[in-house]
């Protein structure tokens, strides 16, 4: 493989860009109208333009891609996460021109990306899955018959789009009278989103964690997994802060985890990196299988963290052919711990609210066990068409202690300027007794947060008050002063603020 | 010089007295020394209380933090200190010098529009014409970049005119409900 | 401890502030009037002036940093290294001052600060010792009886100031009749460097290699070494590039160096990180005491990376006097391989000149595997009163192989506009068949060097002729269009050169 | 328009026209098309060659650099390209837009006088006056943050004067030798 065409944008081509360097892999970058200027494209060996801003006239597709890893001479494809990521028809599609697409066959993708059908294989495998209706349960399928499908699964349970992810075309149903209505929701969100209005029913595991196995499969059968990410911290069942080792997973567990996640992966013959998902029930020993990502997962580097194992390099090793090397015993031995916060442009002051444009000044924080995966850089605009999420914050520590006090530290040190962060999210969030203790399932968060009623997560104290006071004054001071403004000439217009900049302070250098 | 300067609907009356590449500032009666060097746009501040004459030796901290200031085109000023975001704005100069661009913003006043902030798609319109909403009330939930984001009214008041239908796709700044 | 002031400025300050704040530690920054605005002043809790921009009104002056100290309320101060890192009157002054000084005792310094002396213990200690005299030739040893000495020891031989450091005061005798020339040299040099011009000889051990063991000692007696560091490749006696484990040292040797190190530290109650240099003969198998550094050194993150030890952290609880919780047999247990590139301030070809000024522009790499520990950033200057060093860049990977790729791509992602740097150099060095095969003694690069005869490090070949003929030309034509020329007003003047910078080109923005 | 650009001593002609957002620029008749955008003072240059009109369907591989431009008070532009710096100096433009500030820089004539670039001290003095000296010979080395630098001659010539001697303590542009 010697040229790799990477069909995505932001941290995570810039991730497979240097994966490429350091395999001395030319890289291939493609780019929307308002990604001309973006870091990915100017990393790359190469950059070609696949048109306009919105996805779908870009980044999804799929025949512009092709053409263009054709023309360019691409032996790989390197899908990311999102966008074509898990489109069967985009692994075919390489396949067809002769193009190695960094991801299992079309076949396997289709298979576990189907609820219903992941369940089965899982099934099969001898992994534990939520008790639940087996088959589809199609649009015409009545709700008679469904409410008795429900009656032997018991309530309450769950309503879930068979082509569902991310939250989408889920309902919650505590009691029989509820049924209709969530069956009503789920279809219609999943026609919507998926165009698939089929349904399954799965019992509803209380108070249950997101612990999720990373694995990888060679061409010849080998798969090896990984020791545990534990992802229960979600918003809206979006993850937003991960860890691994989880606090809850014993080695005992872990054995048993991970050796059901390689089950599966194994009995579809499983190629490339992948990710089973699990739910662990509150006792802390029953897990059920919940889906498969047939893809690399954002949260990949806490693995690497605590692995020493370079995912993205082994999946481009894996698509050349080579036999998996790892030995399996020690990718389950956490070495340390690792924390990720998805750095993501959005006011949590507001609702979480994505706030997108021009990125006047950043600092990302370095130092002794700190990772920081980004794809954006100062000067920049992180476009409103695109996941918000500018940068993955990395913490390593020989302990969860030692790595939340590192990660606490990144997130002081991280300045964003020119558009609202997660961060005072991420920095109330690490200070909760229930993040210390990890006491925490996947519901605790939405409860948190609902409870809070949008009270700010980093109020400004009296202290920061009068700070915030004397540098409003001495700007105005310094502003005014005939010496300051001739060099405030040189102050740069922003879009719709202006940098209270160096110019005007260049007397006060000493 | 003295500033009065709007925080969180609090004023604070702010003394300014230069001493060549220092100041002494006094906020509402609390006096400190002020050095500010300012790299790549961001401030370095360093701040430390007045000596005490009784006692010379005593320990006078001298605390740093780095600062960074935006104004917007109102003239709002908004201070990163200490990861917390502070809206500032100072209400008018009585020293020598006259402060440009000193207007206040407009007034809170006449009809709401709830406008999409990006393009997306109409997930949920949680209120209809006639509704009383409370401030902070969400009123439409609208998909863009990925996530689910529930836009909400500013002020209390009475949804005039809802303009949009769940599922429609929304351009950046269509006008999605009024609130009167 | 509550507050640690650290008497130190640039990366190294970052560092210790960093691990601080990990700790929930208070920091205090000091700074000489240069440093109003360093990056360690910017970072720390509080920060004070010390005096003028030489060293010797500032960072060397120890009663105004003690003074400092004790105002603020520090109960402890970092030295760093470099600076008063390895003065004992320091170390006392914070004693007497009761101040926790993050070091070992005034006595140990002193004693491990001698050549000579340290010679003594390390013999004692029995660990082995290059042949050499027995105890210091005062100012008033004839060189007659000298050349006795020197006949028993046999040549080639060295001459080495007995306070010497970082090849001063130091002389290779090939023949008897060069010892009289290099002996004047060596004393006029040592008095005037240290003050001091007793010297003793030491056989000379050709080829050797420059391996260094990291320890720390805790105040119960306990030491704890941790795997070798490679420090061969130096220029002109200063380390350019480190890498640990060393690929000349087997585990058996490693046992034996790790011994014997800890038994030196042991025999002097040493207490606090420090490291014990040895010379490895080419036979790879006999090696003897150098010296010891009784401080923190600048290489530390490369041992941190393979180990998962936060040394600085380390320092702090040791100093506050918990015991050492280390497993001596895991800390001599490499995980995977680091190597350090140490950016420097500097023109590798005009004969590595020193390159202080503004820092116009500035990214730093990061990714997988790769530590920036910086001490600068962009619109900063670097002072011409210090050591030249901005930061230093450290590539861990599972094998030095992986390292050294990621420390490749990671150079080549290192932009730094405004002064020049080491990193050409650091580019060309990584692709030298000796480095790439280990095979280097402490002489071989000046050797190298003198070979190259000041040859370019990166030479630009047609092609990038070409596209800075392209770059010139463009920048010319924008430069001198109306629609461009207006928004140039923006562009910040440098200190001697100006920016073709955003503004200019704002028009052509997607 | 049409520019020649000096490179090492080298002289490039580059014809550059300009397409909207994009050029066509052409180095010695090597014709490639050129996008340019600027993020925070650096470029992103994208270069390809011009498609072959008998092969339209040919590879056009996009190159993607990264590319930074100082430019000197002399007019001297350094570029930053692939991690090398090359310095460029445009001799006219012919076109009709004037360059500004185009001056070659002063001729290398007259006495070379080597100055201690920072404050430092004097460690050994390799020359003495009447010596003839090589172009980039070294003459002084000063010790200076920490490091011991060579300072050389620019040109070959001979030592004139040797101002300091070695021990001395030097401050930045001191003088220290003079060749003729």
């Amino acid at each position: 493989m010697k040229k790799i065409l990477i069909a995505n944008r932001g941290e995570i081509a810039v991730r497979v860009i240097r994966a490429c360097r350091d395999m001395g892999i030319t890289s291939v970058a493609v780019y929307s109208e308002c990604d001309r200027v973006a870091r990915h494209v100017r990393m790359a060996d190469e950059a070609y333009p696949i048109g306009g801003n919105p996805p779908g006239e870009s980044y999804l597709r799929i025949d512009t891609i092709i053409d263009v890893a054709r023309k360019c001479g691409a032996d790989g494809v390197h899908p990311g996460y999102g966008f074509l990521s898990e489109n069967e028809d985009f692994s075919a599609a390489c396949r067809d021109a002769g193009i190695k697409f960094l991801g299992p066959s079309p076949e396997v993708i289709e298979r576990m990306g189907s609820k219903t059908a992941a369940r089965e294989v899982a099934m099969k495998a001898g992994a534990p899955v939520v008790p639940g209706t087996e088959g589809a349960l199609a649009a015409d399928v009545p709700d008679a018959a469904i409410a008795k499908l429900a009656e032997s699964i018991g309530y309450p349970l769950m309503v879930k789009a068979v082509a569902g992810g991310g939250g989408k075309g889920m309902r919650v149903v505590m009691s029989p009278d509820e049924l209709s209505g969530a069956i009503r929701g789920a279809r219609s969100e999943a026609a919507a989103s998926f165009g698939d209005s089929a349904i399954f029913l799965e019992r509803r595991i209380g108070r249950a964690r997101h612990i999720e196995v990373q694995l990888l499969g060679d061409q010849y059968g080998t798969v090896v997994p990984f020791v545990e990410r534990e992802c229960s911290l979600q918003r809206r069942h979006q993850k937003v802060i991960e860890e691994t080792p989880s606090s809850k997973v014993s080695p005992e567990l872990r054995v048993r985890m991970t050796s059901a996640a390689a089950n599966i992966a194994r009995s579809v013959g499983y190629t490339g990196a992948g990710t089973i998902e699990f739910l662990l029930d509150e006792d802390g020993e029953s897990f059920y299988f919940l889906e498969m990502n047939t893809r690399l997962q954002v949260e990949h580097p806490i693995t690497e963290m605590v692995s020493g194992v370079d995912l993205v390099q082994w999946q481009i090793r894996i698509a050349r052919g080579e036999k998996l090397t790892l030995d399996p015993a020690l990718t389950i031995q956490p070495n340390g711990h690792a924390i990720e916060c998805r750095i993501i442009a959005e006011d949590p002051d507001a609702g979480f609210m994505p706030s997108p444009g021009h990125i006047s000044a950043l600092r990302v924080p370095t130092g002794p066990g700190i990772r920081d995966d980004g794809g954006t850089e100062p000067g920049a605009t992180v476009p409103i068409y695109y996941d918000p999420m500018i940068s993955k914050l990395v913490a390593w520590g020989q302990t969860r202690e030692q790595a939340t006090a590192r990660m606490r530290r990144a997130l002081s040190e991280y300045e964003v300027v020119g558009i609202k962060t997660s961060i005072p999210f991420h920095r109330w969030m690490l200070d909760q007794p229930e993040f210390e203790s990890a006491q925490f399932d996947t519901t605790y968060l939405d409860r948190l947060l609902k409870e809070r009623q949008g009270a700010p997560f980093m109020p400004a104290g009296d202290a920061d008050e009068e700070i915030a006071a004397i540098v409003a004054a001495l700007s105005t001071v310094i502003q005014g002063s005939p010496r300051s403004s001739e060099a405030a000439s040189g102050v740069r217009p922003a879009r719709t603020s202006r940098w209270v900049s160096q110019a005007r302070f260049e007397g006060l250098r000493s | 010089m003295i500033y009065d300067v709007d925080i969180n609907g609090r004023t604070r009356r702010v003394a300014v007295t230069r001493h060549g590449q220092s100041f002494e500032v006094s906020v509402d009666g609390h006096a400190q020394a002020a050095s500010v060097s300012v790299v790549n746009g961001v401030w370095s501040l360093l701040l430390s209380d007045r000596p005490d004459a009784g006692n010379p030796d005593a320990h006078i901290p001298q605390r740093s933090y780095e600062v960074a200031v935006v104004e917007a085109a109102s003239g709002e000023l908004t201070v990163h200190v200490n990861g917390r975001l502070v809206s500032a704005t100072v209400a008018g100069a009585r020293g020598s010098w006259a402060r440009r661009g000193h207007e206040a913003g407009a007034s809170a006043k006449g009809p709401q529009k709830i406008v999409a902030p990006m393009p997306g798609k109409v997930i949920k319109v949680l209120v209809k014409a006639g509704d009383t909403v409370a401030a902070k009330q969400g009123v439409v939930v609208v998909e863009a970049m990925k996530m689910e984001n529930e836009l909400r009214a500013a002020r209390a008041g009475t949804v005039k005119e809802v303009k949009v239908a769940e599922g429609a796709t929304v351009e950046a700044g269509s006008v999605l409900v009024i609130v009167e």
